[in-house]
């Protein structure tokens, strides 16, 4: 499988941009922009289809020097973890761009689609990069673009949150950088070359003190980006001042970015360590589920209560990656999918919502299904979806999680499990306040129901929540095997599951549950 | 050895039912949704039949399969999307379905006047469907789908009219209720994988788990019993999670009916005989489902005692039967503990709707002090009501003698004498409330007020059609389990044997002894309930004075509800607004970033005020720099 | 050139350096710093750089010096009043200068065994001629760009000099 | 016969006189002056080295020198001068338009 | 004694002087020509000395891939110097382009102020040629004291007044130090002429007096560099002088100052390089660290690129304490995007300018982004290249700095400078918030009428971005040059730019 797929696919975008900002008029920059972000989302689904679901291996590999006196290389590929992040990019792009030109954006539309456009050639360059220092530079490269998001159309606090936004992530991945180069400056003692090539930096040998320290320094980076906790209070704040599209394209796929820098980067280069501080890992995770949930629960603003949310549910994706079994990562990357497609959803819904009545506080609203049904059956929809309803796309990424987390620690699945309940609590609970009860207000009285662009912005989604629920294999077939090169790499692969001596804490603690009569 | 079958269907007629009244609903009109809702409901009772026949003229013991498509597959943990239909299932299926289908009809009728009645069928066909599903589902993994699936529509149809807060309030605090159960649920699952993977084996499917039980050691079985069993108390209302089904009765009578009487609150039940090979290598397990049976059998009897509410008595009384079916499967008479199920589908649902046909001809009054004298206003109701009543009331013949008689009788000759007496004691009880609610409804002077008293009227067709057709259900329908040896004897349980074992008494002892104790306490309630609520009713009140602090207990149901709200709710708000969110999250660590910021902003603002616009400081610190370099040198060179 | 003479000298540079700094008339300091540069040509003429010496005396005590006393007349400076406040910036420049003598004089005052005596010279040490050879062969580009220098310097007072009114051509150029 | 030693502890002396010089005058001229003290305090080190060598090159550096201190003069008082047109004075304290 | 010199010992040779020559001549056809020429109608004058500059230009290309040590060492022509006289006279070009009409515009005397640019360029050009100490200062003090002037020439503004003498005052002061550091190694090692000095110091015996000389010739370096505690000028000059020559301080300054400095301390002083290297250590945290968070307190534009250049030689040193060859070739290669990137910075700066109005203040930059989109993009690329944001020039400078760092074990010391970027970062976007976010700000007048200023910006925009995402030729350029002058070999054997 040869061909400019990946390049074409990544450059696109930026092409785009390009072209946009020549356009006269506001319109037909909006309709160049989506029309140029089709074409990666063309592309995307092309590489799907030719995607060889039984091999681990790098596809659409595309490999030239770039700055060889550094051993740099323009080496990119997609492989099973990345390719269905690819997908959800091109997807909620275009999505958010249809949406958008709704009347979201009101003023400068062009340098919006122009910041867009250039944000996606950002992912997706990150997503294909097999050369850590390619993919330090998307990496950096999408922080301009959603700052400038933030910082222009944002709402409220727009300033503080872009600056939060990107000081917090400078700090970490400019740490990570460190990491790259003492990696790379390691590794050309060992191999005698010097390379940012992913798969020789693999056979570095290097002492636990060090694999420590860089470990750290890529954890940092990408724990800032997921966000975990402690390190998560930048989402709240960017999330709720960005506009709508932005919240979209950092909820669904920058976010990612961190769990895929993990999967990705982190566990694979220093697989013992890895291993060793999975604990801690998942102990921050189910930290973050609960923490990111209780919070939600008491938020006073929709589009907050959705950004606490997101770090529930990516607490979710961590539990699930650092249980460092078949399961629990399979799981993982379904649910960075699922996150994409259901946070995305609710933020365009509250996007919607906002667009009507200027507020995004709870307390403005209530009744709302008498006057916006499809609206509120749309919601809900969603709502399940990101609760985790079995039958839904979220179910399946979650209870794979658990699994995966069960059997690695079964502790940690215990504590995880609180989440299903805070999850469904603080959701309905904002549902009711908003949908059910009386209507208080009389603006809530007269709001108008969906428009048609907005119905075709949100049913994809809603195809997507279904199709996923019900038919994951697949996605699955497709991510296992890559998940599996991974598990091959932390020692601990899938035989450790499969045939794992039983845990005598679990024993201990069921003959306790027996006396409990 | 299976046979297939296109099990599929009796999945696929809700299924169109539910897409036609989503998408058509609010267009086709009327006639067209109720036509179609119960249409599909009855078409998949028909397939069921169908199935059923074809079963029973299969050798015992088998089953028909049919595989949809593969589901979740990861590493070596594969799930189908698959169903089986065996003999329990059929019971359920045709139940469901069956009694379904008569509730959808009746529903026609009680929702004539409500302009949402297609938002309320495509909720019922929904259910029908969860539920279906979750009885049909031939692994745990889809069953929990159902299981789900079940609770989501009893929350959307209990907030179903939303417009009232409270409504809406109680449907949220059913699924979140359900919900902690289901966690449970999910980790009962987790701890089978987890247990058999140790062994190399990955299934939840429920024929493999059953040849493969062997393998789970037993305190890891009872750890899941008992996780699954919370689960169960969840969705079937039992101690301690039993908080959410008084409320539930908000929704629409018809859902009463069909979902928290009938069908869905007897999931936990369903799960628990379908797992049944699971609960008997663990004793301990089985020994708590037994006694919290009991204890809730009991408990929920004596709230119902004394509340005012019709459905609110029905709902305790529910909560009561439920006990008893948990009795029956704790002490290992799982075929009894579904027959119970049956019989009750057949009364608690006749019941209801004519609770439902009361509360319609009254125009929405629940309160049964605002009743009395009704018998000769709606005569069909009364009649069919006292059936029920009388089947309940476990009155030989009528069905629900037979099942619950069966359940004592198992209890008592299974050793559990503490669960047997609260079953007897809560006989009584029965009697009690059942004929309170009879006797202060539907006969006595009325207590009607006037304007509410010359519109109060018998139900139309569409509503009485269906209470007939229960009425002679719960008649017959306890005939398929007689004693053994009168008659075909307990062709119920013969059925239903291969798919849930037999039960196995630990000693004999005189059936006939056993049911005269059983009514005898019921008749006692029954007079007691006479001499207070017919024949001198003021006596009631009198009673009230005296104990008026147990009576106060019971009407606040033992004050339940507070004490979660305080030690659950309450402190969870707190803690979130307060401790997470204000503590840690606002004052902690964002003072820790913004303060570093500060502190830094600080600092350049201190370093710039030395750069003073006067060159010769400028010279200075030039040479206090320069002073600096060669004092390190001096200091190397002197080293 | 013998102890007691150079004791002299030093002296006597030292005291004139010191009144640069502490005279109140501009006109007296520049008069001290003149004396200094003459010592200092006097000094450079002992150690036998008679040349460099002579042009000490000439251009820097003579030519340079003339160009201060023009500028200070020209802003017709005159005494000031004793200079009060700013004793902290006194403090540390007296400390700093102190500390730096303290730590040169360590360093100068153990110079590298080459340099523990005066080499024996050549007669024509210092004459013109063995300054000339230097500068137009070893030092030749360096001389060179001193053309440029003065160039520049002499462009420089011009430019800032001039009368602000006056635009256009600047003066001439050497 | 004075050891290089002395010349030079006597430029050094001199040379941070000059600094010091730099430091306590307020009037900039003063201040140049200073510098150009020290300069000449270089000037003798440059001598009293190359006398220590045996070389030449300290004395042709010392002409480096000298034209380089010329060349400041030109400009040095040039600035100077339309200073004191601007601001009517030439008081260190006084130039403060800038800082921060 | 008195023997007939032969020019063959001096080795006289044309390559490293026709530049200079070239760009001197032009400096006084500049001044003749000015004789005639008023100065509101300088740009003529203008255009003569940017030809000079070409013709310089392209001269400066003979000597790559030769080392000649010429002149008797005073002069050396190597790719050191030949990447030197390339970068400073592209610098120059730039800054005579963005002049054009500026120096018109502000009344600025022409003929002085183009004569100069060329001279001070020529000092310059002779600091990176320099073989010895000798015309390193001379060097240095041609530039210096052209900058002197420079910075003046706004006669009548007294900011600018103001800047020329602090500059002045403390360039001389700073030079006594530097004379003095020359005069103790001259003592130490009996010779002025680096070639032969590196030899001597090879034993690595460092006498006292050399040492403390190497730290005068440190302060003075430091001085030029503009490295704390020796910075406090850099603010207030740069804030004072008129903007194109400030341009010229934080470029063309900087490359020179940096070109002696690292000739003589990371080839010919290698030899005592752990009695340098702890200070510069010192030095550079310094450095970074005030010159990042005072930036941040700034509103004044011009002051703020002041002490963000102070931060960027903080991290040039960060490179230099290093010490070895990869960090001297990363160090040119940073120096190659900085110029272009302040060189940008400062031609925006000037057209937001207009007379009497400098328009230097941040704020003045509101709402630019909706006025003059390009102008406001140009703007937001030097920024983020100075915060270094892949894939811009300042990114790749600052990670080649510090990987030269890491290679040499000072993982601390870089961890500091990535804390400090992250600071930087603050700084730099408010500039971006000011154009994008938010509205009001100065009038700017249109660049549609400026076609100069216009090619100056734009060759300062592709320079970034092209160094940034096609590094190779200019590391590949920067490298050799490096290793001619590390190695004493005409081409670049053995050095490189790999860590």
């Amino acid at each position: 499988m040869g061909g400019y797929w990946l390049t074409a696919l990544v450059f696109m975008p930026l092409l785009g941009a390009a072209f946009v900002t020549l356009q006269s008029d506001e319109r037909a920059a909006w309709r160049s922009a989506f029309i140029f972000s089709l074409i990666p989302l063309a592309i995307s689904f092309y590489i799907f289809a030719a995607f060889d679901a039984q091999s681990a291996a790098y596809q659409f590999v595309e490999h030239y020097d770039w700055i060889p006196q550094f051993g740099i290389s323009y080496h990119i590929g997609v492989d099973g973890i990345s390719l269905f992040l690819l997908l959800l990019t091109t997807i909620l792009v275009s999505l958010s761009l249809l949406y958008s030109a709704g009347g979201d954006i009101e003023f400068r539309a062009r340098e919006f689609c122009f910041f867009l456009l250039v944000l996606e050639t950002g992912l997706l360059g990150a997503l294909v990069s097999v050369d850590l220092f390619l993919f330090y530079v998307f990496w950096e490269l999408m922080l301009i673009p959603m700052y400038f998001l933030i910082g222009i159309w944002g709402h409220g606090r727009k300033i503080y949150a872009a600056f939060k936004f990107v000081l917090y992530t400078m700090l970490g991945s400019l740490l990570m950088l460190i990491a790259i180069l003492y990696l790379v400056l390691k590794a050309r003692g060992v191999l005698g070359h010097i390379t940012f090539d992913l798969p020789d930096l693999f056979a570095v040998p290097l002492t636990t003190s060090e694999a420590r320290w860089l470990f750290a320094g890529f954890a940092l980076a990408f724990a800032i980006k997921v966000p975990m906790w402690p390190v998560h209070t930048w989402l709240p704040d960017a999330h709720t001042e960005a506009p709508t599209a932005g919240s979209v394209i950092l909820a669904g796929v920058m976010l990612k970015m961190g769990t895929y820098g993990f999967l990705r980067f982190a566990i694979p280069l220093f697989p013992d360590v890895a291993a060793d501080a999975a604990p801690i890992f998942m102990a921050l995770a189910v930290i973050g589920i609960v923490f990111g949930a209780l919070v939600a629960l008491v938020q006073p603003d929709l589009k907050r209560l959705v950004a606490y949310s997101s770090v529930s549910h990516l607490g979710f994706v961590v539990l699930g990656m650092f249980a460092l079994n078949t399961q629990g990562l399979e799981g993982a990357v379904y649910q960075m999918l699922n996150h994409g497609v259901s946070t995305g959803g609710l933020f365009l819904l509250v996007g919607m919502m906002y667009l009507r009545r200027h507020t995004r506080e709870i307390a403005e609203f209530g009744g709302l299904w008498h006057s916006v049904p499809v609206y509120a059956a749309i919601f809900m929809v969603v709502m399940l979806s990101s609760a985790g309803l079995p039958g839904l796309n979220g179910f399946v990424g979650e209870f794979l999680i658990l699994l995966g987390a069960y059997l690695h620690t079964w502790q940690a699945a215990v504590v995880a499990v609180s989440g299903l309940i805070l999850g469904a609590l603080y959701l309905f609970y904002a549902y009711e306040r908003v949908m059910f009860g009386p209507i208080t207000q009389d603006v809530n009285k007269t709001l108008p129901d969906l428009s048609g662009r907005e119905i075709a912005v949100m049913a994809p989604l809603l195809a997507l929540m279904f199709l996923m629920g019900f038919f994951p294999k697949p996605l699955l077939n497709r991510i296992e095997p890559s998940v599996n090169a991974l598990l091959q790499r932390t020692h601990t692969h899938v035989a450790r599951i499969d045939s794992r001596p039983a845990t005598p804490a679990i024993v201990a603690a069921a003959t306790k549950a027996a006396n409990l009569r | 050895m299976v046979a297939t079958f296109p099990l599929g269907l009796i999945l696929l007629f809700p299924a169109l039912g539910l897409i036609f009244n989503l998408f058509l609903g609010r267009r086709v009109g009327r006639a067209a949704v109720n036509t179609v809702g119960s249409g599909v409901i009855g078409a998949a009772f028909v397939v069921g039949v169908i199935a059923f026949v074809q079963l029973l003229s299969m050798p015992a013991g088998e089953a028909l399969s049919s595989t949809l498509w593969p589901w979740i597959e990861a590493g070596s943990f594969k799930i189908d999307v698959a169903l089986r239909f065996d003999a329990l299932t059929a019971v359920m299926v045709l139940v469901v379905s069956g009694v379904g289908t008569l509730i959808h009809i009746y529903s026609t009728g009680y929702m004539a006047e409500d302009e949402d009645y297609a938002r309320f069928f495509t909720y019922m066909n929904l259910f029908v469907l969860s539920m279906l599903t979750l009885v049909l589902a031939d692994n745990v993994l889809l069953m929990f789908v159902g299981w789900e699936g079940v609770g989501l529509c009893s929350y959307l149809l209990i907030s179903f009219w939303y417009t009232n807060s409270q409504f809406a309030y109680n449907g949220r605090k059913a699924f979140i209720v359900n919900r902690i159960g289901d966690a449970g649920f999910v980790l009962g699952m987790l701890t089978i994988v987890w247990a058999l993977s140790s062994r190399g084996v990955w299934t939840l499917n429920f024929v493999e788990l059953h040849r493969n039980i062997g393998l789970i050691a037993p305190a890891t079985a009872t750890l899941i019993g008992v996780l699954l069993f919370i689960g169960a108390t969840g969705k079937s209302a039992q101690i301690p999670l039993y908080v959410w089904l008084p409320d539930a009765m908000v929704g629409p009578t018809p859902v009463s009916a069909l979902i928290h009487a009938a069908t869905m609150v007897t999931a936990g039940v369903y799960m628990i005989a379908r797992l049944h090979f699971l609960y008997e290598v663990t004793p301990e397990a089985m020994e708590l489902v037994a006694m919290v049976g009991g204890v809730t059998c009991f408990f929920a009897a004596t709230i119902a005692i004394t509340q005012p509410d019709i459905k609110r008595v029905l709902a305790y009384s529910t909560i009561s039967q439920l006990g008893y079916m948990f009795v029956a499967v704790g002490v290992g008479a799982f075929s009894a503990g579904i027959f119970h199920l049956m019989t009750h589908a057949f009364f608690k649902a006749l019941l209801f709707l004519c609770a439902g046909s009361v509360i319609h001809g009254m125009s929405g009054e629940q309160d049964m002090n605002k009743m009395g004298g009704l018998a000769k206003k709606m005569p069909i109701t009364c009649v069919t009501m006292w059936i029920a009543t009388l089947a309940i009331t476990a009155i030989p013949p009528f069905a629900g003698f037979f099942s619950k008689d069966l359940i004592l009788s198992d209890a008592y000759t299974s050793g559990h004498w503490f669960v047997d007496l609260l079953g007897l004691v809560t006989a009584g009880l029965t009697g009690l409330y059942m004929f309170r609610l009879m006797f202060m409804t539907f006969h006595g002077i009325s207590r009607v007020d006037e304007k509410a008293a010359h519109h109060v009227h018998e139900s139309p067709r569409a509503m009485t059609i269906p209470l007939m057709v229960l009425a002679v259900l719960s008649v017959v329908g306890g005939w398929v389990g007689l004693p053994d040896g009168i008659a075909w004897g307990n062709a119920f349980a013969r059925f239903l044997t291969p798919a849930v074992g037999i039960f196995k008494p630990s000693f004999g002892a005189s059936e006939l002894m056993l049911s005269a104790e059983s009514v005898s306490t019921t008749l006692i309630g029954v007079a007691i309930a006479y001499i207070f609520y017919l024949r001198s009713p003021g006596l009631a009140t009198v009673m009230a004075w005296r104990v008026k602090a147990l009576y106060q207990l019971l009407l606040e149901k033992y004050y339940i509800d507070q004490i979660y709200d305080v030690l659950v709710s309450r402190p969870l708000f707190f803690i979130a607004q307060y401790v997470l969110f204000r503590g840690i999250d606002h004052y902690t660590i964002d003072g820790v970033v913004d303060g570093a910021g500060l502190t830094v902003e600080a600092g350049g603002e201190t370093v710039r005020r030395v750069e003073t616009g006067n060159v010769q400081h400028y010279a200075l610190v030039y040479l206090l720099g320069a002073v600096a370099i060669a004092a390190f040198y001096l200091y190397r060179v002197l080293r | 050139m013998p102890l007691w003479l150079f004791i002299f000298l030093a002296a006597l540079s030292i005291i004139a350096a010191a009144g640069l700094i502490l005279q109140r008339h501009p006109v007296h300091s520049l008069l001290a710093l003149v004396l200094t540069l003459i010592v200092i040509g006097i000094l450079f003429i002992g150690l036998g750089a008679t040349t460099v010496g002579f042009l000490q005396m000439i251009v820097y005590a003579g030519a340079i010096m003339i160009l201060f006393l023009f500028v200070i007349w020209l802003l017709n400076l005159q005494t000031q009043p004793l200079e009060g406040g700013r004793l902290a910036l006194k403090f540390l420049g007296a400390l700093g200068s102190a500390a730096l003598i303290a730590e040169l004089l360590v360093f100068v005052l153990h110079l590298p065994a080459p340099l523990g005596h005066n080499q024996p010279v050549a007669i024509d040490y210092g004459s013109i001629a063995r300054l000339a050879q230097g500068l137009f062969t070893s030092y030749l580009v360096a001389f060179e760009v001193t053309s440029i220098l003065l160039l520049v310097g002499v462009v420089g007072a011009v430019a800032l000099a001039r009368r602000t009114t006056a635009e256009g051509a600047p003066g001439g150029s050497p | 016969m004075a050891p290089p030693s002395y010349f030079m502890g006597l430029s050094a002396i001199l040379f941070c006189i000059g600094v010091a010089g730099v430091l306590l005058r307020r009037n900039i001229i003063i201040i140049f002056m200073s510098i150009e003290l020290m300069l000449n305090a270089v000037n003798l080190a440059f001598v009293a080295l190359s006398r220590a060598w045996g070389s030449v090159d300290g004395q042709a550096i010392v002409f480096f020198v000298m034209t380089v201190a010329a060349a400041e003069a030109a400009v040095g008082l040039g600035i100077i001068l339309s200073i004191y047109r601007n601001r009517e004075t030439v008081n260190a304290d006084e130039i403060n338009l800038m800082r921060w | 004694m008195t023997s007939a010199v032969s020019l063959a010992a001096i080795n006289f040779n044309w390559l490293p002087i026709l530049p200079l020559l070239i760009v001197t001549a032009g400096a006084l056809v500049v001044l003749l020509a000015g004789v005639r020429v008023g100065d509101r109608d300088s740009e003529g004058l203008g255009w003569l000395s940017l030809m000079t500059i070409a013709i310089a230009f392209a001269s400066s290309f003979m000597m790559l891939n030769t080392r000649q040590v010429t002149f008797s060492g005073a002069l050396i022509a190597d790719n050191y110097t030949a990447f030197f006289y390339v970068v400073i006279l592209l610098a120059a070009a730039v800054i005579v382009l963005m002049s054009l009409d500026y120096v018109a515009e502000e009344g600025l005397p022409g003929a002085e102020y183009y004569s100069l640019v060329l001279f001070g360029t020529a000092g310059m050009m002779l600091m990176a040629a320099a073989g010895d100490l000798i015309i390193v200062f001379l060097g240095l003090e041609t530039m210096s004291i052209s900058v002197y002037i420079l910075a003046g020439l706004a006669r009548t503004d007294a900011r600018s007044n103001e800047a020329s003498m602090k500059y002045f005052l403390l360039g001389a002061f700073s030079t006594g130090f530097l004379l003095y550091g020359i005069a103790l190694i001259y003592g130490a090692t009996g010779t002025i002429k680096l070639e032969a000095m590196t030899t001597l110091i090879a034993g690595g015996s460092s006498s006292p007096m050399l040492l403390l000389g190497v730290g005068l010739l440190l302060i003075g370096f430091g001085f030029k560099v503009a490295a704390v505690p020796f910075h406090m000028w850099t603010p207030d000059v740069y804030e004072g002088a008129p903007t194109s020559v400030t341009a010229f301080m934080a470029v063309g300054v900087k490359l020179a100052a940096f070109a002696a400095f690292l000739r003589v301390f990371l080839v010919h002083l290698l030899g005592v390089q752990t009695d340098w290297s702890i200070v510069l250590w010192v030095l550079a945290v310094l450095t970074m660290t005030t010159g990042n968070i005072v930036a941040l307190m700034q509103t004044n534009l011009k002051r703020m690129l002041a002490y963000s250049a102070i931060a960027h030689a903080g991290y040039i040193l960060v490179a230099m304490t290093a010490g070895n060859s990869a960090a001297g070739a990363a160090i040119l290669y940073y120096l190659l995007g900085y110029a272009f990137t302040n060189l940008g910075a400062f031609a925006i700066i000037i057209a937001l300018a207009r007379r009497g109005h400098p328009h230097e203040l941040i704020a003045d930059l509101r709402g630019l982004a909706t006025r003059e989109p390009a102008l406001a993009g140009a703007m937001a690329i030097m920024l983020f290249s100075l915060t270094g944001v892949p894939p811009l020039a300042g990114f790749l400078g600052k990670f080649f700095v510090f990987s030269a760092a890491l290679n040499a074990g000072y993982v601390w010391l870089v961890v500091i400078a990535v804390v400090n970027s992250v600071t930087s970062v603050y700084y730099y976007l408010r500039p971006i918030v000011a154009m994008y976010a938010d509205t009001g700000g100065a009038e700017v007048v249109r660049m549609r009428s400026r076609p100069a200023l216009i090619a100056a910006i734009a060759i300062a925009v592709i320079g970034t971005i092209l160094i940034g995402i096609y590094p190779q030729p200019y590391i590949a350029a920067s490298t050799s040059a490096f290793a001619s002058a590390f190695n004493k070999t005409p081409l670049a054997t053995t050095a490189s730019l790999r860590p």
